[in-house]
């Protein structure tokens, strides 16, 4: 032990962390540059794209108002329980479905039959069934977001090393015990791509809820001001949604990393 | 044992059973005739038996071509409490398919494995495995994977990790609780593979080539840690190992397989008192022993044809 | 959603509860909630919003609603057999659909062969267009429908050119004039005669359950749809103002619409069954239905 | 070699295939009837929710009529396209991402916003960009696909065993050698995972595609119906995209299982 | 080699170069000196010098607490052309980390490597590695494994599959070309592995603990094909072995690696002419020669601590 040379811990990993954060801002500022250098150059109509500097005020102006703070709150409860339905019912389903073949020959097409129905033909049964409050919302979520978690879950379980299950069987673990010591650690990447899908999936889901029919909520505000040529303020919903989508996946891809630490990290190339 | 293709119903059964059961199946008076004459009781001993093998048949089926490998071939063997058993065969004979058997993990097609007089159709914690991979959980610290066994039995942290910390010193592992496997060397994985059955104190332990990653100075430490630890508890012992002097080093009974499919070709009896010492090994008797064991493989490697 | 515009009219303490199914922005619905004139009549009005009729229908359908205002679907969902009566019209029940090409376009009959924007199936857009074109003498076959939408989309999809004329609500035609690509060409009205395009519907249940709630609602959309035409700079001042509508334009079409108001709530019979044929003939409604204007018409709550 | 025993090949992978179906199917007739039974026993209301009966009677007279092939051709080309170009820009695309950590730092945050920003709001900008022609619907459709198959395969590199990638160097493979031996089979669940996601999405993208806009295709005619109550004929088109949708789904995990026969049948359980 | 923590800047480059760079370029100078004189020609051989390694150090860094583990320590090495060089070391030592950085797997922090006099700076096709663990592709069969080496270099797959039969029966896999990796027993694995090797025709061959999983028959039958096949070629081979008797039997010098932190305790010339034959083994000078091998590496446990 003498060998070892102990240097401030995580040092490192902080500096990565900041260069990320860096890289990842700098192409969406580029990005917003170019679009603001568009529109100063009119060569963008102001009448369906907006530009930046005009979001921002917007953004600001909704936010003074107290409007944004309104419709984001009813979003927000949508979006989250939507999303956490999706887990709950997706998680244990799509292991399932993985690690029981009769239960994926069974129910595999059905649920492949269920994600391509269009929810366009099936509002007016999600009126019936859930009414236009937030209930239908929810479900509307719910439905956005399953999908790539059961999908996903249902594809880790058939990569998990044999070797190990057969380690986990011969000291004793009982399949709860080999599902939670094997098949969730190897299904984390799997289930954080879940997430992350559903993530984006759910967001897009509670802006479309909204937009059918409702009253409320950013999805409602974005569609309003779509309809009224506001388009400044449409943008600005938009930037709310995509500001919610990043801070989403980048706090899953690093909770996602935190959980893989244990790879080595072995550069590919 | 080449048989012909059943009809479409013992097929069925076959491929329901995951391997050739059916197929097997047909071969039970001719075996039991054939078998029961053989298990004598080579050696006499009046420790009760521990483990308990008849006629086993282990195959293996393969799904896509439907070929099936037959690996272990009407192998008995009895072990009983405290003893020490050895087997040794030629790459391949079908060393660690026994071992998987005996520890539940393959299922066998004819024959039984009795542990303590019951049956076994499964792993149990009275059997504990040193694989011959490592098969580390790649995602726990070597400390985490050492109390493995500990924590599905339900024991507390803080007395895992006291019991870790004992054998991590006894693989002379210490200061490496907190290394990922991908951070150890082949050997030092192999001594985590071993501290893991060990620190579960199982009645029955299956080594399948614990020490084979080892140099020679650590493969003599943990020889002894080994012998150590199974003379002051008595544990049966079922040990794989490709070391014709480490068997005999450290076995009472040295079982030599044929080639494959594997059945016992010769079971010697190790004559050396207990507890050993290393120092046997310049012994003129010891020599003379490893030397008829080699000769047996040899023989059978030279008649057998494929290895 | 049911959303609760908190009454401000004194007076008569809100009792019940009725669900008004329409679309974001509804003039004459929002300001009687704010002026309290449902709040008198002992109604504590909430808006349900919906996109389009089809949503207002279903939505009464399924109980999310018990009354609501929209265009055309409501005759069709009626005739298909939906629970709902029609129990009077808006101040402006007519067709307004404008038809909007590029400036060049001197006349209808230049726009054939070239795409057009007819709006999505099943609307009043769509009709109005195709009466256009009957009048003209030309087939649907005539024209390229690319469906476009009718308010922003249709507009990006003119102003670049991917269409050379869209059938739309007369404000976004008069924002498509004002804007500069655009060019107000035919307004349907001119083409339908006796035509009548939006009602007011209440499912039957509801009727059968409250009668009066009924009057009272009509009663106030009355009050509130007279006070407006008699002060059409404050209505316009509502619109925009706490409704966020597009200030220009609703300025321009409703200084010129809300003068020429029907305030009476009556159905125009003649113009139902002329809609009732131009459905038939669009496949819109089953053509071998024989259902009548006054079947699914029952005027006996309007106020005297 | 005395010692093996071979059987007639595969017999036991069709019998599997076989129960495979029937169960697949089961599923999905006792879902039937038991709609149908809802509908006999007069417990929907058929304005709004059909029934299995009149649906396959609606689908037997839009197929004698012909409203369906030319719908269906004209959706089955737009999903076509969209998928085709879903893979070609999103496979290359999340195998960079995964394996240049900089590219996934630069562009990971930029991608998420993207999968969030709801179309709805940018329907304008599509429409000056791509028209109101088929282009604008497999952009739709491609938008829709893209997400699950970068999402997936960049996260599959990251679980590429490094060990292997020591051989391939070790053997002199070059990036490109290393891709295809290792990289490819690793990411194969999870390809095939963005596939069938891609495909349930894609399908999901050209209805709504051709509900916004257009005149044709399986979308127009589910929208067109369901405007005007014919319900029976929105589900005819529902149960064409559903059988898309399985068909679609079962080839590609049939297709997945092939590549992955290499993985022993170890049960998990 | 303990160092205290340096400054931003240098931690810096330490990051970025992966492992320790900056702090082992402040030792440079030092070590110049020390080293340089150390270098002696032990054994004068007039082939030329085909590998030559000095003052390689070696360490790994963790990234997430900091600690760098060095695990080759200012090693220098010539190897000549056609020599079989074996390394023998404690379980841990610093072995595989040594061979990987030849192999060009490993970036060293300090040193250089050379092959044919042109520096090392990444794997190539002039080395070819045998694996500690056997590292299989799990989704290629026996037969392709073999030739994926030569795939590489482009060989018609006609050809590539003439010469994984070849293989295959060196190897004593016949019947095993379709079978898949998981199908294999664990010697069997490690003989895919060899052949992997063996097939590609490298200059320099580089083994890791070869024949650990393989009986003692088997090995025998394997050594004696390396054998064989590196005298009629003439072939470079540095080998990682366990086994004492297998290094002096096989190889022209036995290098003796300290505990870790891994440097050269004594590099041992083996007196026998070639061809050998296993017969040697029993010679009074073979067994001599083992146990002064055995010795050093024992008394440099003793003092060294940790395995
Ligand atoms: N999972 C498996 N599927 C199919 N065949 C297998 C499987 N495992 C082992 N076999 C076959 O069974 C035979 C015996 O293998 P086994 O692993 O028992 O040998 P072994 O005696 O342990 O050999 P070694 O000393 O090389 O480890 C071999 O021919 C092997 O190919
Ligand atoms: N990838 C790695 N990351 C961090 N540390 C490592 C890594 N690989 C090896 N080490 C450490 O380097 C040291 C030397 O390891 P190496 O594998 O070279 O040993 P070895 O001599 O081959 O041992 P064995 O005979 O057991 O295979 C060990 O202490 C080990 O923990
Ligand atoms: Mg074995
Ligand atoms: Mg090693």
């Amino acid at each position: 032990m003498s060998k070892v040379t102990v240097f401030p811990k995580s040092k490192a990993a902080k500096r990565q962390k900041i260069i990320s954060l860096m890289l990842g801002s700098s192409v969406i500022i580029v990005f917003l540059i170019a679009w603001e250098l568009l529109f100063q150059f009119k060569l963008v109509n102001p009448l369906f794209i907006s530009a930046p500097s005009r979001v921002v005020l917007a953004e600001i102006s909704i936010i003074k108002d107290g409007t944004l703070l309104k419709h984001f709150i009813v979003s927000a409860k949508e979006f989250g329980f939507g999303y956490v339905a999706a887990i709950i019912f997706g998680f244990p389903f799509g292991i399932m479905l993985g690690w029981f073949k009769l239960l994926k020959a069974s129910f595999g097409p059905f649920i492949a039959a269920l994600q391509a129905t269009p929810r366009i033909a099936l509002m007016p049964l999600f009126i019936i069934w859930f009414g236009l409050g937030i209930t239908a919302k929810i479900v509307v979520v719910l439905l956005s977001a399953i999908f790539p978690l059961i999908v996903n879950l249902q594809v880790a379980m058939s990569t998990i090393d044999p070797d190990l299950v057969h380690v986990a069987r011969a000291y004793g673990a009982g399949r709860w015990q080999i599902f939670r010591s094997i098949a969730l650690p190897t299904s984390l990447p799997f289930l954080i791509t879940g997430l992350r899908l559903a993530a984006g999936r759910g967001l897009l889901g509670v802006i479309v809820a909204e937009v059918f029919g409702g009253s409320e909520g950013i999805g409602y505000m974005i569609e309003y001001a779509g309809s009224t040529f506001q388009t400044d303020k449409v943008f600005a919903g938009v930037l709310v949604v995509a500001i919610v989508g990043i801070s989403l996946d980048v706090t899953l891809d690093r909770v996602g990393r935190h959980f893989d630490r244990w790879r080595s990290d072995t550069a590919v190339h | 044992m080449t048989v012909d293709a059943p009809e479409t119903t013992t097929l069925q059964r076959f491929v329901q059973s995951g391997v050739a059961t059916a197929v097997m199946g047909e071969l039970d008076n001719v075996m039991k005739s054939h078998n029961e004459a053989n298990q004598t009781v080579k050696y006499p001993d009046n420790r009760p038996v521990k483990l308990s093998i008849k006629n086993l048949v282990v195959g293996y089926l393969d799904h896509q071509s439907g070929q099936t490998t037959v690996a272990v071939d009407k192998v008995s063997l009895d072990v009983r409490e405290g003893e020490f058993v050895s087997i040794v065969g030629l790459s391949g004979c079908g060393k660690s398919t026994f071992l998987n058997a005996i520890a539940g993990l393959v299922k066998h097609q004819y024959g039984e494995i009795k542990v303590n007089d019951r049956l076994v159709n499964g792993p149990g914690k009275d059997r504990a495995v040193v694989f011959q991979k490592a098969s580390l959980f790649p995602w726990k610290k070597v400390g985490r994977n050492i109390t493995y066994g500990l924590e599905l039995s339900g024991m507390k942290p803080a007395e895992a990790r006291e019991k870790a910390s004992y054998f991590v010193n006894l693989i002379r592992l210490t200061g490496f609780e907190h290394h990922y496997p991908h951070q150890l060397s082949g050997g030092m994985q192999q001594r985590v593979n071993l501290a893991r059955a060990l620190a579960c104190d199982p009645e029955v332990l299956l080594l399948d080539e614990p020490f084979a990653a080892l140099d020679a100075i650590t493969r003599e430490l943990m020889q002894n840690e080994l012998l150590e630890l199974c003379e002051k508890v008595g544990k049966t012992v079922v040990m794989v190992t490709h070391q014709i002097d480490e068997a005999v080093l450290l076995s009472d009974r040295v079982i030599i397989f044929s080639a494959r499919p594997a059945n016992i070709l010769d079971d010697i009896r190790v004559p050396f008192s207990r507890p050993r010492k290393g120092l046997i090994k310049d012994s003129e008797e010891f020599r003379s022993l490893m030397s008829h064991v080699w000769k047996i493989i040899e023989g059978n490697a030279n008649i057998g044809g494929g290895i | 959603v049911k959303k609760t515009e908190q009454s401000t009219g004194a007076g008569a303490k809100p009792e019940t509860v009725v669900r008004f199914a329409t679309n974001a922005g509804n003039l004459p619905i929002n300001f009687g909630i704010s002026k309290g004139y449902f709040a008198k009549e002992g109604i504590d009005l909430q808006v349900v919003t919906i996109t389009g009729g089809v949503e207002a229908v279903t939505a009464a359908a399924a109980g999310e609603a018990d009354l609501g205002g929209m265009g055309s679907p409501i005759l069709v969902g009626a005739v298909a057999g939906v629970p709902i009566t029609i129990i009077g019209s808006p101040p402006a029940s007519g067709q307004h659909f404008v038809l909007v090409s590029k400036p060049q376009y001197k006349s209808f009959a230049e726009l054939k062969g070239k795409p057009v924007s007819p709006g999505s199936p099943g609307q009043g857009t769509i009709q109005a267009f195709n009466v256009i074109a009957k009048a003209k003498g030309f087939k649907p076959s005539d024209f390229q429908y690319v469906n476009a939408g009718t308010s922003g989309n249709a507009l990006a999809a003119l102003q670049t050119g991917k269409v050379e004329a869209v059938i739309t609500s007369e404000i976004v035609g008069v924002k498509a004039e004002l804007e500069g690509f655009g060019k107000v060409l035919e307004s349907a009205a001119d083409y339908f005669g006796h035509y009548q395009h939006s009602f007011i519907f209440a499912t039957k249940s509801f009727i059968n359950e409250k009668p009066e709630t009924v009057r009272g609602f009509l009663a106030a959309y009355r009050k509130t749809v007279d006070y407006l035409k008699a002060h059409p700079d404050e209505a316009i001042e509502f619109a925009v103002k706490e409704l966020h509508q597009d200030a220009i334009p609703y300025t321009k079409v409703y200084a010129k619409e809300i003068p020429a108001w029907d305030t009476s709530g009556r159905i125009d019979f003649a113009g139902t069954e002329h809609a009732l044929t131009i459905l038939k003939d669009l496949g819109d409604i089953d053509p071998k239905s024989q259902v009548t204007a006054h079947q699914i018409v029952d005027e006996q709550f309007l106020p005297k």
